[in-house]
């Protein structure tokens, strides 16, 4: 017997995602209808700046897939967000049309995928794990840097769109989608529906993923590799899968952030913005899909604001805020505040099962 | 030597040990019988200091050390061989006896010609990385690092398990006659029954995180009985 | 025309870059497995240190180890009130790292102002032919070639380097052998930041004194460590040695864009050809040869 | 040929636009009729410069000196009796929080102007939404030239004004053969460039030049390279605080041959940073610097007095500062032109020719806003470096720019462009 309830957020739900209750549905439902409602209140300025917060959150949340559920410690989800920003505005410009903007979007996420693929492939398949990986995701991040600051003679230009080095690239055309004549173009307030749109169904679809056979091999991945291995998964394809995945989530964050600006350069791969992924979720909270995204916009509207008050002191407040979160929330905010709240009695079942005492008892002897 | 009184130990709030309390005197031999999945690794880890007791507590030499680190455990003389031998193994044999030589910081001198005498192929070997050595070579580098510092109390985890017979039998001689020679007092844990008759004075069998019995040497003697504690 | 000259001076010049901007992160990652994010701050902090003892009159030799002993004691500090805490957290140890570099650099601005006038290069030039090279720039080499042979001799010769091995192979163990694990944490940790302000402290003098000029060492830190592997002190050395070689040998011919291409492309090489990276490669043949030979 | 070329460029400049456009959905209010015509409203100016980040060095005395502009017209009663407010964020010289801030300032905070950035790459950053909004925008920097934007009054030195002052004082000098060295991005390209039409114009030739990627720090292969050329003298465009690092090497090194640049000494002062003799024999082509002799500028109670009277700790005071003072004060001569702070109004009054006595121009001369494109003839100097860090003038003459008006025609008096220029359009006009 399932009821109706089931039916409908049953595969949503599982051990893998906090926020399993019709509570936690009713107040999703009404948090998004607030957010859907809240251009029609504020500014376009204020709705434009929020989507720009709200897309960083989708980057968040290609990182919170990747390393708090498989484990897998990517400090390069930037290379595919930059790789997508550019590759968007080298072919919207040279296309030129709504048509050519509209196809602009699939090639630019498929090429981010394409890039993560390859370097996912090239690290798992190469035996690299664990802290390497970040190091090595690291390493291509500033490489991409180093390269695209050099990118400023004539030699790089791609069609008729020079890459522009230091300088960046300009021009890069509002997302549209469509046909001349029957296009439908995001700038303002529909923008902002549109990115809360893709974070919703992003959100959903990983709900679904990690809720699924396929997430449970994830976090068995990140628990215990070897044992996954002995159970008979190829844990190198588990990690390769997802780290693709990830990887075109970000490149979709990109193209986003490259329409939002009309604009890219190759800060996108800086360390600082490199670094600007792993503190969203570490706050918000690594294993929580929705922790990432709401400490995101919380971060990036508080950091906003230190810059507007102009004060000398505002990169301390938030190295020493980031800092203080780090140490005495390990597991991140959303995490913290569910554990304490709602999720006591739900956490406290959670825990037993993953790690039985006998089983660990095993592994000790 | 070594008592321990009510202990109970776990990972997290989980108790894995439950309301331990053995005695072990000045010179003794003790072993410790139990099936796997019984607690022994968990109580040797107690023992040294690698895992803090939620409860109880453990007394060596007349003095309460219960809050005290391995390090510190180890310095006081405390020698430790830990399951599955665990030797450093990008260490030469040479090194990894001398990271060990800070075992019971009371010690007058080192024992390296002693676990030379008995173990001649880690000198023919001290320049060697311990990694590259054998199951049971490495054994013998993790019983000569523990003894070298000439502890007063030596915990011996599981010695026989994955090594060649040969070697096995060497090291039920050994340990008696280290006891013998040097005063060291000694608690391990076994499965082995060869291993355990071999070298025990008396046993405490562990089930469930508990003690369930104590075996003296006649009942040590007699198959049957001891392999009620031993059969997985 | 490559002249021979030029191109061994360049080869020194980037070999004891590489191998002094790579030496501190690479001991604190090789020894701990922590990432330090603030590495370019804590380079800041010895070239700062030292910039400020030169002002205030002290001789350049005098000044030099003022720099490396602020680093250190600041590696100190922050080694015990935040990175201990982050041992087992890999990721978290950066995101903490990284916001203590965040809050340094900014401090530094605030307290010591957008830039301090700088110390001239000293020792002069060499010349030859047409041509010139900086002495100190040439001499520098040789101080990367000691700061390897002593962090060679510490980690490989002396009880502290050995049981500081110890711990990083296997903690538990080792402080069941009397190790005081959280020392020898501390004193590596304090290890790599001493040498990170060596090395702000000897470039002091070739530089632009800015609160950002640690980000300048980054991109080499990070690939000599990459592609040196996993042993840390003959990893750093082999990069110094083959990146130093291609970067000098295409920044001889086709110039310094050329050569910072060249690197980062043979680094890319190096990666996907050698998983384990250049010493992982050198001890793997070490290890076989070894093996024939027993 | 060429100029078809060009319009075609133009065509694809303004389909660009469109596209730009048809996706902004009303935009917000900003631009052209935003501020109240009368009364004693506050007339709101953006400022937005670096005081933290990479360009602090260099933007921290532009946000000092706009500063110290506002308040000098404040107390003098304001403009046409307003009072002027300031929105000055810190952008943290990092691009994204630029657009994010150019956003706020015109949309949020209703700014009548705005000024804004260092860098060329923030200034193309921020350009979108300049023109989007049509907002009045001021970029004060030296830079490569060739912006020829209705919103955009780039009032800083070109490139070609630069090294027009620097080079031929320098071939005259010196001689003939020259070696470049410039940043490896836009800026340095094309002053690269520059130097090599200026090079032509003057009877001398570039022996080589090199682009040098802004991550350099080791400059021990470009020092032989130099030495084996053997020029007379080099043309130096390298930027920031990481290429500072050629000159201590070069010193170190003994390379001794004579340097002309157009960015060193004037915007980071190196002079004053840098252990003598680093900067020995440096020639830089400037409008502007701390050291110029003009009365207005070190006379008592000049620039110089009033700028370290309200900023006794700032270290120096630079060429981007003086612009940013000075076309304050331009605007504020627009505005009373015009009578209202309606930005179009505004810029037509700036279009009709504005000028000022900038501390940068001799007792007696102005300097000259030109209409046409929005764009200054700036009195230019070639100053010094010796041995022990002095600097001291050795010319100066009025440069207008000739690059948008002489050459590719930009009029924004009669047609509103926005669109860059670069050298190449030089060679296509001069066929």
């Amino acid at each position: 017997m399932t009821s109706p309830y089931e039916r409908l957020f049953g595969r949503f739900e599982g051990p893998n995602t906090i926020g399993n209750t019709r509570v936690f549905w009713a107040g999703l439902t009404v948090a998004l209808a607030l957010a859907a409602a809240y251009p029609l209140v504020v500014s376009a300025y204020t709705a434009g700046n929020t989507a720009l917060f709200m897309l960083y959150g989708l980057l968040a949340m290609s990182l919170s897939l990747v390393w708090g559920y498989a484990g897998v410690l990517s400090f390069g989800q930037v290379v595919f967000f930059g790789f997508a920003g550019y590759t968007f505005g080298i072919v919207s410009i040279n296309l030129g049309s709504t048509l050519g903007v509209t196809m602009a979007i699939p090639v630019a996420v498929l090429v981010a995928t394409v890039v993560a693929f390859l370097l996912g492939y090239f690290m798992f398949y190469g035996d690299v794990s664990g802290v390497f990986v970040a190091i090595i995701t690291l390493v291509v991040t500033l490489v991409m840097q180093t390269f695209m600051a050099q990118t400023a003679g004539d030699e790089w230009t791609i069609g008729e769109v020079p890459l522009g080095g230091f300088n960046g690239m300009p021009g890069i055309p509002n997302l549209a989608v469509g046909t001349e004549g029957a296009a439908v173009s995001f700038s303002g307030a529909s923008f902002y529906w549109l990115v809360l749109t893709i974070l919703v169904v992003s959100y959903l679809g990983l709900r679904l993923l990690v809720n699924g056979r396929f997430g449970y091999a994830m976090v068995a991945v990140r628990e215990d590799e070897d044992r996954v291995e002995m159970l008979g998964y190829d844990i190198r394809r588990v990690k390769l899968v997802v780290f693709t995945l990830g990887g075109g989530l970000a490149g979709l964050s990109g193209v986003l952030y490259a329409s939002w600006g009309n604009y890219i350069d190759p800060s996108v791969y800086s360390l600082a913005f490199a670094t600007l992924p792993v503190v969203w979720v570490t706050v918000g909270g690594r294993e929580s899909l929705l922790g990432g995204v709401l400490a995101t916009v919380a971060i990036e509207w508080f950091r906003q604001q230190l810059a507007i008050t102009g004060s000398a002191w505002a990169t301390v407040v938030v190295g020493t805020l980031l800092l203080i979160v780090v140490l005495a929330l390990p597991e991140g905010i959303v995490p913290f505040v569910h554990r304490k709240t709602v999720g006591f009695v739900e956490g406290r079942r959670m825990v037993g099962e993953d790690t039985p005492a006998a089983d660990r008892e095993g592994t000790a002897e | 030597m070594l008592t321990t009184t009510d202990l109970t130990v776990g990972y997290g709030d989980t108790p894995i040990l439950r309301d331990v309390s053995l005695t072990v005197d000045d010179g003794e031999i003790v072993g410790i019988v139990g099936k796997n999945g019984a607690g022994k690794t968990t109580l040797m880890k107690a023992l040294i200091g690698l895992l803090d007791p939620i409860d109880g507590s453990v007394t060596y030499d007349g003095t309460e050390i219960t809050d005290w680190a391995a390090d510190e455990r180890a310095r006081a003389g405390v020698g430790y061989i830990p399951q599955s031998r665990d030797v450093f193994p990008d260490l030469t044999v040479e090194q990894n006896l001398l990271v060990a030589e800070g075992v019971n910081a009371d010690a007058e001198d080192l024992l390296y010609g002693t676990v030379y005498d008995y173990f001649p192929i880690l000198e023919e070997r001290a320049s060697q990385k311990a990694g590259t050595m054998s199951g049971g070579q490495q054994q013998m580098l993790a019983i000569a690092r523990a003894l070298v510092g000439n502890p007063d109390l030596l915990l011996l985890d599981e010695p026989s398990e994955g090594i060649q017979p040969s070697i096995v039998q060497q090291i039920t001689e050994d340990i008696p006659s280290i006891n013998e020679e040097l005063g060291t007092t000694i608690l391990f844990v076994e499965q082995n029954l060869g291993v355990i008759q071999g070298m025990a004075e008396r046993c405490y069998a562990i089930e469930r995180g508990t003690i369930v019995d104590e075996l003296g040497a006649d009942r040590l003697a007699d198959d049957g009985a001891l392999a009620e504690f031993i059969a997985v | 025309m490559v002249n021979v000259v030029n191109l061994l001076f360049q080869f020194l010049d980037s070999f004891a870059f590489i191998v002094l901007a790579a030496i501190g992160l690479a001991i604190i990652f090789g020894m701990m497995g922590v990432i330090n994010l603030a590495h370019g701050e804590f380079i800041m902090v010895g070239a700062y240190g030292t910039t400020l003892a030169y002002n205030a009159g002290a001789p350049l030799l005098l000044s030099i180890p003022v720099g490396v002993l602020a680093t250190t004691v600041m590696g100190l500090v922050l080694e015990r009130s935040v990175v201990r805490r982050l041992y087992d957290r890999p990721l978290d140890s950066m995101v903490a790292t990284f916001a203590l570099g965040l809050a340094l650099t900014q401090l530094t601005r605030i307290v010591f102002g957008n830039s301090l006038s700088s110390i001239g290069i000293p020792l002069g030039s060499v010349q030859y032919g047409q041509f010139s090279y900086s002495m100190y720039r040439v001499l520098l080499s040789s101080v990367a070639l000691a700061v390897l042979a002593a962090a060679y001799v510490v980690f490989t010769r002396t009880e502290f380097g050995i049981r500081a091995r110890a711990t990083i192979q296997d903690a538990d163990t080792a402080s069941a052998m009397g190790v005081e694990t959280d020392r020898m944490y501390t004193v590596t940790f304090g290890i790599g930041s001493a040498l990170a302000g060596l090395t702000g402290a000897l470039y002091a003098p070739t530089m632009s004194i800015v609160p950002g000029m640690g980000s300048s060492f980054l991109v080499e830190a990070f690939v000599a460590v990459v592609t040196g592997g996993a042993s840390v002190l003959l990893g750093t050395t082999l990069a110094g040695g083959g990146l130093g070689l291609v970067n000098a040998l295409f920044s001889n011919v086709y110039g310094t864009f050329i050569g910072q291409i060249a690197l980062l492309f043979v680094a890319v090489l190096i990666l996907r050809f050698l998983p384990n990276g250049l010493s992982g490669a050198v001890e793997g043949v070490r290890e076989r040869m070894e093996r024939e030979n027993t | 040929m060429s100029e078809r070329s060009r319009r075609a460029f133009l065509a694809t400049g303004t389909a660009l636009a469109t596209v730009g456009l048809a996706g902004c959905s009303g935009g917000g209010g900003g631009g052209g009729g935003s501020a109240g015509e009368s009364g004693d409203e506050p007339i709101t100016i953006g400022v937005l410069e670096d005081r933290s980040g990479n360009f602090a060095l260099v933007g921290d005395p532009k946000h000092k000196a706009t500063l110290l502009a506002i308040e000098e017209i404040n107390e003098a009663g304001g403009i046409n009796g307003r009072q002027i407010e300031v929105f000055d964020p810190d952008p943290q010289s990092d691009n994204q929080r630029y657009k994010e801030l150019t956003e706020r300032a015109i949309q949020q905070e209703d700014v009548d102007v705005l000024w804004a950035g260092y860098s060329s790459a923030t200034r193309e950053t921020i350009r979108p939404t300049i023109d989007r909004e049509d907002q009045l925008y001021f970029y004060t920097t030296q830079y490569e030239g060739g912006v020829c934007d209705h919103n955009v009054f780039a009032v800083g030195p070109t490139a070609r004004q630069q090294l027009g002052a620097v080079l031929p004082y320098l071939v005259d000098e010196y001689g003939t053969d020259i070696y470049t060295i410039a940043a490896d991005y836009n800026f340095g390209q094309l002053s690269a460039d520059w130097v090599k039409v200026l090079a032509s114009e003057n009877g001398a030739n570039v022996l080589d030049e090199e682009f040098i990627p802004l991550s350099e720090t080791d400059f021990g292969s470009v020092i032989n390279r130099i030495q084996e050329a053997d020029p007379d003298f080099v043309m130096s465009m390298l930027v920031g605080a990481n290429h500072t690092a050629f000159y201590e090497q070069k010193a170190s090194a003994g390379l001794e041959v004579p340097i002309g640049t157009s960015t060193a000494m004037a915007q980071g002062y190196e002079h004053r940073r840098l252990d003598a003799p680093a900067m020995s024999n440096i020639f830089a082509g400037v409008n502007y610097m701390e050291e110029i002799p003009t009365t207005r500028n070190t006379d008592d109670g000049g620039f110089v007095d009033r700028y370290f009277e309200m900023w006794p700790d700032a270290p120096y005071l630079n060429e981007e500062a003086q612009t940013n003072y000075f076309s304050v004060y331009m605007y504020k001569q627009a505005v009373e032109q015009a009578g209202t702070t309606d930005q179009e109004e505004v810029k037509a009054a700036l279009e009709s020719g504005i000028t000022y006595g900038a501390p940068e121009a001799p007792e007696g001369e102005e300097i000259a806003l030109d209409g046409a494109t929005h764009h200054v003839d700036h009195h230019m100097w070639v100053m010094r470096c010796d041995d022990q860090h002095n600097v001291e003038a050795v010319e100066n003459r009025v440069i207008p720019e000739q690059f948008l008006s002489g050459t590719v025609g930009c009029d924004l008096t009669q047609e509103d462009e926005e669109t860059q220029y670069t050298p190449q359009d030089y060679y296509e006009e001069a066929g």
